[in-house]
């Protein structure tokens, strides 16, 4: 490893990060070594945690320090060592011989400036242009990067793009100076799958073009090994792995590598061996949900819609962002009120219930939420959390309480001595689990789930989706299944219903929508999912 | 923006009445008229005194017609100040307050949000205890104290600045706006440091980082606009705070200045003076929240543009 | 930006500020003002106005003595009546007719003569119900000045003041009055220019504007220049005065300061020559270091409480006796207040050819025993008491001082409540008090002016007490034709107050205030009469 | 606790967590200067509880013959102009400062809790209605309201905590109001809403408990200019009754007599800075540790 090559554009060796905090140290990266050649792609693989960020943002020195410090190594960048320079030698490489994109470009944009004014500036920095030169420069580049009349769009600010585009001016803002590398930190995480795969399109195309390194940062597998050269995978702080894809995925030697590989979701869900029963539990007609963003806009966040979920199937909601899967979700059990339909439950119309029989009836149906963070009240200990809806809804007398909480933990596989212990105590993982205890707790018939596994990582993701399977079948539970990854709810969905702009595009089984999807927007969504193909 | 304006100056209307409802019958319930002297008067002169000013009529008719003078600017003639009407004195006193208050906040500014972004710049090492020690004495200074101190240090043993007046010698606005300012510098100190210790931690500062910028470009260019914001937002509370808290500092440094009048007035029983200050504070302290609001609008580009349509 | 940059700026922000400060000079306003003959004086609140016969308070008074002047002034050197606008007069046999020949020279400060006739209108308006004077009273010695003041007669011919020619005012007395040229001098005496008073409002009009400097008229040595509120107040000298010869001052400035810790800053500082007051606090350094501008001296005032005596126990003369007696008085003067007050042991300060003979001396036991006569033995099943005072500094440390005196004395609790100003009138006058701070500054240089407040109907007898006797005593006196033996009937009236007690004298008010050694010519007094007249500056004390 | 000990012998002990109350403590407990603070208000506190048996004079007690003397032996702070104890005197002023600061600031809790919560819990027409209230009276000049009222009816200390609870309150329920509006939109308060639960259950059980932090932290930092407006009161005569002193009567007492007797001032005022500073400290300590992540401004 240690052989010292000409040709290597990048060559970090030993590198070690730690973290000095109050509660003591942590080391984030512990002795880090690859290679870079000129025009290569180095995929970075881990799950959150794992310490590929903080890796690539130490060689800019660009983590926060105090508490953070490079404690060993070197990166040499074509012989002269990054981490000794000093700050104002590394600002001139920084945005000038290595480029950087960040995760979310809704916050890695200056809302308070123009874009033009931050696509200019690593130029004006780094290169001396003139002002003119410069904004030419800048209009090229958005153009380069797929952005239409960027004459006009170069004096919006960055509110007025969406997403993706704004994903696109950042990538336009690193090429500004046509660095020798790119480092790409986990730049589509946040994006919608259609979006995301014209972004990886766009990297490689200017990847090829500009004949750039870049250094792929992501969690998502199948993503790195469409794009890179070469992957390194990282479980806390060290590289346990690395070699180009195809090695990566048929010949691997570290079992955390083959942890995350069999944790993506490529198969479709194993048929159970009840018979299905075709009996509706929840009937959903012309729902309607609108809110008014101002006095005269109006957004039909569910536009009539009807649909069933029949008992004991599991029934996948699928949309990108802001296709209004959520809101349906919640109108259906009236978390947010719907202006027209009807929903029945049961034959019983939710729509109807008078606020003391919505609540006796909301035993019935309960939610599991997106981010375990937020969703569980962070000062009540898990057992007060699991009692809460046991006492409310009568099912547990005092006496049998502990007992049943007991048996709800052993169900999501909780330790039960834990469950005095406080949710921010756990990861997120557990909190998940506590979340399903809660919602199972008052013995509901009907669960919706708002993308419950999407905040996780690839491995956890892959044991509650796991846990959720095994509680169905073993609760004989219904489930409404909500999620924007299309793998996820092949793998555990029944039949899968597809949302687009608030309305309904396609009902259809599971297998029946993956092999022949007939709506194109189902079509432009599957042909979006990064696969591994090897 | 022009209907976020009307709103609000709707708003205003109830506000002003529920602020001249209360002011007028607080004032009437307050034991001592405003020509009581240390001699008695026969109660034929005081009758004829109450005539003079239309205190002789029911209360609620008063009231009707001091609101009726309202409507037509009129705020009445000064009780205490027989010869002035009340628009006169706030004429004379409101200018002198506000630059006062400028020149406060001017200073307060000056010294606080620099020192606010050093300390910001490096969290909890010297460059910060040190600003921030300071900024902490200069809320726990009150101004009755700072204000004397001052003077005696410059004023009488260095000799460098006057102790009083205002305007009429050069150099006497010093140490009035100082004094006045400290505990402003103090407060934006702190909002300004956590403004931009939040800011600072935003993911385009990072971005800003890694394109290369100076420390200096990141932090004046794309930290400040959005660092300043809840200091934008203390401002316009600040200010009307400022003018209406102005009068122990107009009262140590002679200083002509409204707070001065008022406090005055509360004492002299001025029922005129004391409505017509109370409503023109109040109407000011509308007026600079409703200033400061709009700026936070104009340094926020997303709300500007909603606005603008 | 460094932190060494950052105080660099700072330091270098802090020394342009200062630079410009200091620029012009180290000359302060009284060192300018001494060369170009321009007083700058402390004056207290701000005037309400500058109409004599509006106003009511000192600060006013202090500049109406520069802008306007009585038909007789007074030497604020010797306290001696002298000519103001008249050059002489005449007094009837049996007291009761004055008549006063004006001077020719004297003229408004628009040049205009002085006539009788201004004087008849001016006491006219001084006295018309409508304008609300509450000075009007002064002028009820007056045959029937009080009857058509109080709208009993509405003809103003009846009232005793005639203009006999154009020079000759001749005026009638209700009775004899023997210090009636000392109430001449008084400003609801004092002359008011008709036509300008007419052009601006009625004359029963209160604060209309003719009062502003654009529009004013008086007769005094100085006339008004500028009048900014709370700021400054300009006089400039009068060049039609009659005696202007004499004004040596080019002008006054009068600046309104509240607080005497700013106006010694002010002194200190070069901005004032003459400061109003001198905070008691301050007395002492100044004394000790014999400091050339203090001026220290008795005034003719008293400082006393007042009980209550409808209220129980006060009602019963041996209680309040018994308070009086315990205050230790020397000891508030002497050790506490530390300005030259004197220990007040009776009620009318030591003047105007009169000494009292009463005493309320220091006595705890005597007090102790009238005490236990009254049912109080070593003050058990006293009630606890409360000492009304308005807020101030002074009031509030002697309440202090005697709340404990009472206690140790006599174990008489106390507690204190003070009030701002025009509640704790509005309180006093209400009997809404037990007992209450209280102080008394002579009208004119007489001990009537003390002597007749505790009259039965007296308007400023708050206190419920009265007594046939003193009631005879101070009538007699009024109606006494000879010195000796109107003195003789104060003698006994105030035996009686003092005695009875509705009053506890605590001390005689000394005034301590600051004259820059550049002023010449100035004279304090003990009425606190100032005459700018003869005052001048000079820059080489 | 009770629940526990009901477990029977064969289920294994439960592991306690740590709420994050006492995680925040345990933080607060490695901020020694919050630490210190706090120490240094309880002590305080307790001579504020303790001064009538502690002080070393009676606080009325005079001594004119001795007038304003510097500190000694006898009087460790020196004596006032009535050669009163000045240590005694601010002892008796911290009891007075502190009351008017505690019982003006829990008068503002209590107020601003209740409104802020309400407003902000039930949402729609009745938070506007009731913040639109909050903006009318923040318009009021306040301090000045505060200076009418007791120049008119007297300074009594209801008087005094009524009129600064008055105007403290509103920002109190601005925050309450924020924080409760915060915490409406976690979504498991849209958990509780899913599982039947009653409102008032929700505000009781979720809401409220998850409001305190800032509530805390804000009262901290009210105090501390309860003291302040008090004192400027004091300045302009219109504090407390004499003879009864408290830290803003003894400093603008101080201030007359700075250049003859400095330790007039330099006691109280020291005494009052260290307090404030206390205060502050033990607030953005308390802000520190209750939410780790928030600015620290």
């Amino acid at each position: 490893m240690n052989e010292e090559r000409s040709q290597d554009l990048l060559a970090v060796d030993n590198l070690r990060v730690c973290f000095h905090t109050r509660n003591g140290t942590t080391v984030a990266v512990d002795d880090m070594s690859f290679r870079l050649q000129p025009g290569q792609v180095l995929g970075i693989v881990g799950e959150s945690g794992s310490g590929k960020s903080v890796a690539c943002h130490s060689l800019l020195g660009l983590i926060p320090s105090p508490p953070g410090k490079v404690e060993a190594g070197s990166a040499r960048l074509k012989g002269e060592d990054l981490l000794r320079m000093s700050e104002k030698q590394l600002r001139n490489v920084r945005g000038n011989r290595i480029g950087m994109i960040f995760q979310d470009p809704m916050t890695s944009l200056n809302p308070y400036m123009k874009v033009g004014a931050q696509l200019v500036e690593p130029l004006r920095r780094h290169r001396a242009a003139s002002a003119k030169e410069a904004r030419a420069k800048a209009i090229a580049a958005l153009g380069e990067v797929g952005i239409k009349n960027p004459e006009q769009r170069i004096d919006d600010y960055p509110h007025q793009f969406s997403g993706g585009m704004r994903q696109r001016v950042m990538i336009a803002m690193a090429l500004m100076t046509e660095p020798e590398i790119l480092i790409a930190d986990e730049p589509t995480t946040a994006l919608d799958v259609t979006v995301q795969a014209q972004i990886l399109q766009l990297i490689k195309k200017i990847q090829a073009s500009h004949g750039m390194a870049v250094i792929f940062i992501t969690h998502d597998l199948a993503v790195a090994a469409d794009m890179a050269d070469h992957m390194l995978v990282m479980e806390k702080g060290v590289v346990v792995e690395q070699g180009p894809p195809e090695q990566i995925f048929k010949g691997h030697q570290h079992p955390y590598t083959k942890k995350l590989i069999d944790a993506i979701p490529t198969s479709s869900k194993p048929p159970s061996g009840a018979p299905r029963k075709l009996e509706q539990l929840v009937q959903v007609n012309h729902l309607r949900t609108s809110f008014s963003v101002d006095r005269h806009t109006q957004v039909h966040a569910v536009n009539d819609i009807t649909l069933d979920v029949r008992r004991g199937e599991i029934l996948g909601l699928v949309g990108e962002s802001g296709s209004g899967k959520s809101t349906l979700g919640r109108s259906i059990i009236r978390l947010i009120e719907s202006q027209s339909g009807e929903v029945l439950i049961d034959g019983v119309d939710l729509y109807q219930l008078g606020t003391n029989k919505l609540k006796r009836a909301r035993r019935d149906f309960q939610m599991i939420f997106q981010d375990p963070y937020a969703s569980l009240n962070p000062r009540m200990t898990v057992f007060d959390t699991l009692a809460e809806p046991l006492l409310i809804h009568g099912i547990a007398k005092r006496d049998t309480l502990t007992e049943q909480i007991n048996q709800l933990m052993d169900d999501v596989g909780l330790d039960r001595t834990s469950a005095r212990k406080y949710p921010h105590e756990f990861s997120g993982g557990q909190r998940q689990r506590i979340a399903i205890a809660r919602a199972l707790a008052p013995r509901p018939k009907l669960i919706i789930a708002d993308e419950p596994v999407s905040a996780l990582d690839v491995t956890i993701q892959a044991q509650i989706l796991k846990l959720l399977l095994k509680l169905t079948e073993k609760h004989d539970l219904t489930m409404l299944f909500i999620s924007h990854d299309l793998s996820v709810v092949r793998y555990i969905a029944d039949r899968v219903a597809v949302m687009q702009q608030g309305q309904l595009v396609e009902l259809a089984s599971t297998e029946t929508l993956f092999q022949q999807p007939q709506h194109p927007y189902t079509q432009a969504l599957l042909s979006a999912i990064p696969r591994v193909e090897l | 923006m022009l209907r976020f304006l009307c709103k609000r100056l709707a708003l205003a209307i109830p506000v002003m009445l529920v602020v001249i409802t209360i002011t007028f019958f607080l004032i009437r319930l307050a034991p001592g008229g405003p020509f009581d002297q240390e001699r008695n008067v026969p109660p034929e002169v005081m009758a004829n005194l109450h005539a003079q000013y239309n205190l002789d009529a029911p209360v609620v008719r008063q009231y009707f017609d001091y609101l009726g003078d309202l409507l037509r600017g009129d705020l009445g003639p000064s009780f205490r100040y027989t010869t002035r009407s009340v628009n006169e004195m706030i004429a004379r006193g409101f200018p002198v307050t506000m630059e006062l208050g400028l020149y406060a906040i001017l200073f307060a500014l000056l010294v606080g949000m620099p020192a606010g972004i050093i300390a910001a710049m490096r969290p909890n090492s010297l460059q910060d205890y040190v600003p921030m020690s300071a900024a902490m004495v200069g809320i726990c200074l009150p101004s009755f104290v700072l204000g004397p101190i001052l003077m005696l240090i410059f004023g009488i043993w260095l000799g460098w600045l006057p102790v009083s007046g205002w305007g009429s010698t050069p150099g006497d606005k010093i140490l009035p706006a100082i004094t006045l300012g400290s505990t402003y510098a103090a407060y934006i100190a702190r909002i300004t440091r956590g403004g931009m210790l939040e800011v600072l931690s935003q993911d385009y500062i990072r971005t800003a980082r890694a394109k290369g910028l100076s420390t200096w470009r990141v932090v004046m260019v794309h930290a400040l606009r959005g660092g300043v914001t809840p200091v934008v937002s203390y401002l316009g509370p600040a200010l009307a705070g400022l003018l209406a808290g102005s009068f122990v500092v107009e009262t140590i440094f002679q200083i002509p200045g409204l707070g001065r009048f008022y406090i005055q007035a509360a004492f002299n029983r001025d029922y005129t003076m004391i409505m017509g200050t109370t409503v023109f504070l109040a109407g000011l302290i509308i007026l600079f929240n409703l200033i400061a609001d709009v700026i936070l609008v104009w340094l926020n580009p997303r709300l500007r543009q909603e606005a603008g349509h | 930006m460094t932190l060494q940059r950052y105080s660099r700026f700072i330091l270098a922000l802090a020394g342009a500020l200062l630079l410009s400060a200091c620029s012009d000079g180290q000359r302060t306003a009284v060192e300018i003002g001494n060369e170009q003959q321009i007083l700058h004086m402390g004056n207290g609140d701000e005037p309400s106005d500058v109409d004599p016969h509006t106003t009511v308070g000192i600060p006013e008074r202090q500049i109406q003595l520069a802008l306007f002047e009585g038909l007789v002034s007074k030497s604020s050197e010797t306290l001696e009546i002298e000519p103001g606008v008249a050059h002489s007069w005449d007094i009837s046999e049996d007291g009761l007719v004055y008549t006063f020949y004006l001077n020719e020279e004297a003229r408004w400060s628009n040049g205009d003569p002085i006539t009788a006739e201004h004087f008849v209108w001016s006491w006219r308006r001084a006295l018309l119900p409508g304008l609300g004077n509450q000075y009007a009273y002064s002028l009820y010695s007056i045959k029937n000045a009080e009857d058509f003041h109080r709208e009993r007669i509405s003809d103003f011919d009846e009232v005793g003041v005639t203009a006999v020619d154009e020079r000759t005012l001749r005026i009638e007395l209700e009775s004899p009055v023997p210090y009636f040229l000392e109430l001449l001098e008084h400003h609801s005496f004092y002359p008011v220019h008709p036509p300008t008073i007419e052009q601006f409002g009625r004359p029963d009009q209160r604060g209309t504007r003719w009062t502003r400097p654009e529009n004013f008229v008086g007769n005094g040595a100085f006339t008004l220049k500028s009048w900014e509120p709370n700021r400054v107040l300009v006089v400039e000298k009068n060049p039609h005065y009659w005696d202007a010869d004499r004004v040596l001052l080019n002008e006054i400035h009068f600046y309104p300061v509240q607080q005497p810790a700013t106006e010694e800053r002010m002194f200190r500082a070069g901005q004032l020559h003459i400061i109003n007051l001198l905070a008691e606090e301050r007395v002492p350094r100044y004394k000790s270091e014999e400091h050339p501008a203090l001026r220290s001296f008795a005034n003719y005032a008293t400082y006393y409480y007042e009980f209550n005596t409808r209220v129980e126990p006060l009602g019963d003369p041996r209680v309040r006796r018994a308070l009086s007696l315990s205050i230790n008085r020397e000891q508030i003067t002497d050790q506490m207040l530390r300005g030259g007050q004197r220990p007040a042991e009776h009620f009318t300060p030591p003047g105007a050819g009169y000494e009292a003979r009463a005493r309320v001396p220091y006595n705890p036991e005597k007090a102790r025993e009238l005490l236990a006569e009254a049912g109080y033995p070593n003050g058990q099943g006293f009630p606890t008491l409360t000492i009304l005072y308005n807020t101030l500094d002074v009031h509030e440390r002697i309440a202090v001082v005697i709340q404990q005196m009472w206690r140790q004395e006599l174990n008489v609790n106390v507690t204190l409540r003070n009030q701002d100003w025009r509640v704790y009138l509005a309180s006093k006058r209400g009997g809404d008090y037990h007992i209450a701070r209280s102080g008394w500054v002579a009208d004119y240089y007489d001990p009537n002016t003390f002597l007749d407040m505790f009259l039965s109907d007296g308007g400023n007898n708050d206190t419920g007490w009265s007594n046939e006797r003193y009631d005879e005593l101070i009538g007699r006196a009024a109606r006494a034709e000879d010195t000796e033996q109107r003195m003789e009937y104060f003698q006994q009236a105030e035996a009686i107050l003092l005695e009875e007690a509705p009053i506890a004298p605590i001390y005689f008010y000394q005034y301590n205030h600051l004259v820059s050694p550049s002023v010449r010519g100035w004279h304090s007094n003990v009425m606190k009469h100032v005459n700018y007249k003869g005052v001048y500056l000079e820059s080489q004390p | 606790m009770q629940r526990i000990t009901e477990q029977t012998a064969t289920e294994p002990v439960l592991e306690e967590g740590s709420s994050l109350t006492r995680d925040a403590m345990h933080r607060l407990f490695k901020n020694r200067l919050a630490l210190v603070s706090a120490g240094f208000l309880l002590l305080l506190i307790l001579v504020a509880l303790l001064t009538p048996w502690i002080a070393p004079y009676a606080y009325q007690d005079q001594n004119l013959l001795l007038g304003a003397s510097s500190p000694s032996a006898q009087h460790w702070l020196g004596t006032d102009t009535l050669g009163r104890d000045q240590l005694t005197r601010i002892l008796y002023g911290t009891r007075v400062s502190l009351m008017v600061g505690f019982v003006a600031t829990a008068v503002a809790l209590g107020i601003g809790v209740l409104w802020g919560a309400t407003a902000g819990y039930l949402g729609g027409r009745v938070d506007n209605a009731m913040m639109r209230i909050v903006d009318v009276l923040y318009a009021l000049p306040f301090a000045i309201f505060i200076i009418l009222l007791t120049v008119i009816f007297g300074s009594s200390m209801l008087l005094l905590f009524l009129a600064i609870g008055a105007v403290e309150w509103l920002t109190m329920a601005r925050i309450v109001r924020g924080q409760v509006l915060t915490i409406k939109r976690q979504e498991y308060i849209e958990a509780a809403i899913a599982m039947g639960l009653s409102r008032w259950r929700i505000i009781r059980r979720h809401v409220i408990p998850n409001a305190v932090g800032p509530i805390i932290v804000y009262t901290t930092l009210t105090i501390p200019s309860v003291i302040l407006l008090e004192s400027f009161l004091s300045f302009l005569g219109l504090g407390i009754q004499p003879p009864q002193s408290s830290w803003g009567s003894l400093i603008s007492d101080g201030v007359e007599n700075m250049e003859n007797y400095p330790w007039m001032l330099i006691f109280p005022a020291l005494t009052l800075s260290v307090t404030l500073f206390a205060l502050n400290f033990l607030g953005d300590g308390l802000r520190d540790a209750l939410d780790p992540r928030a600015s620290k401004d």
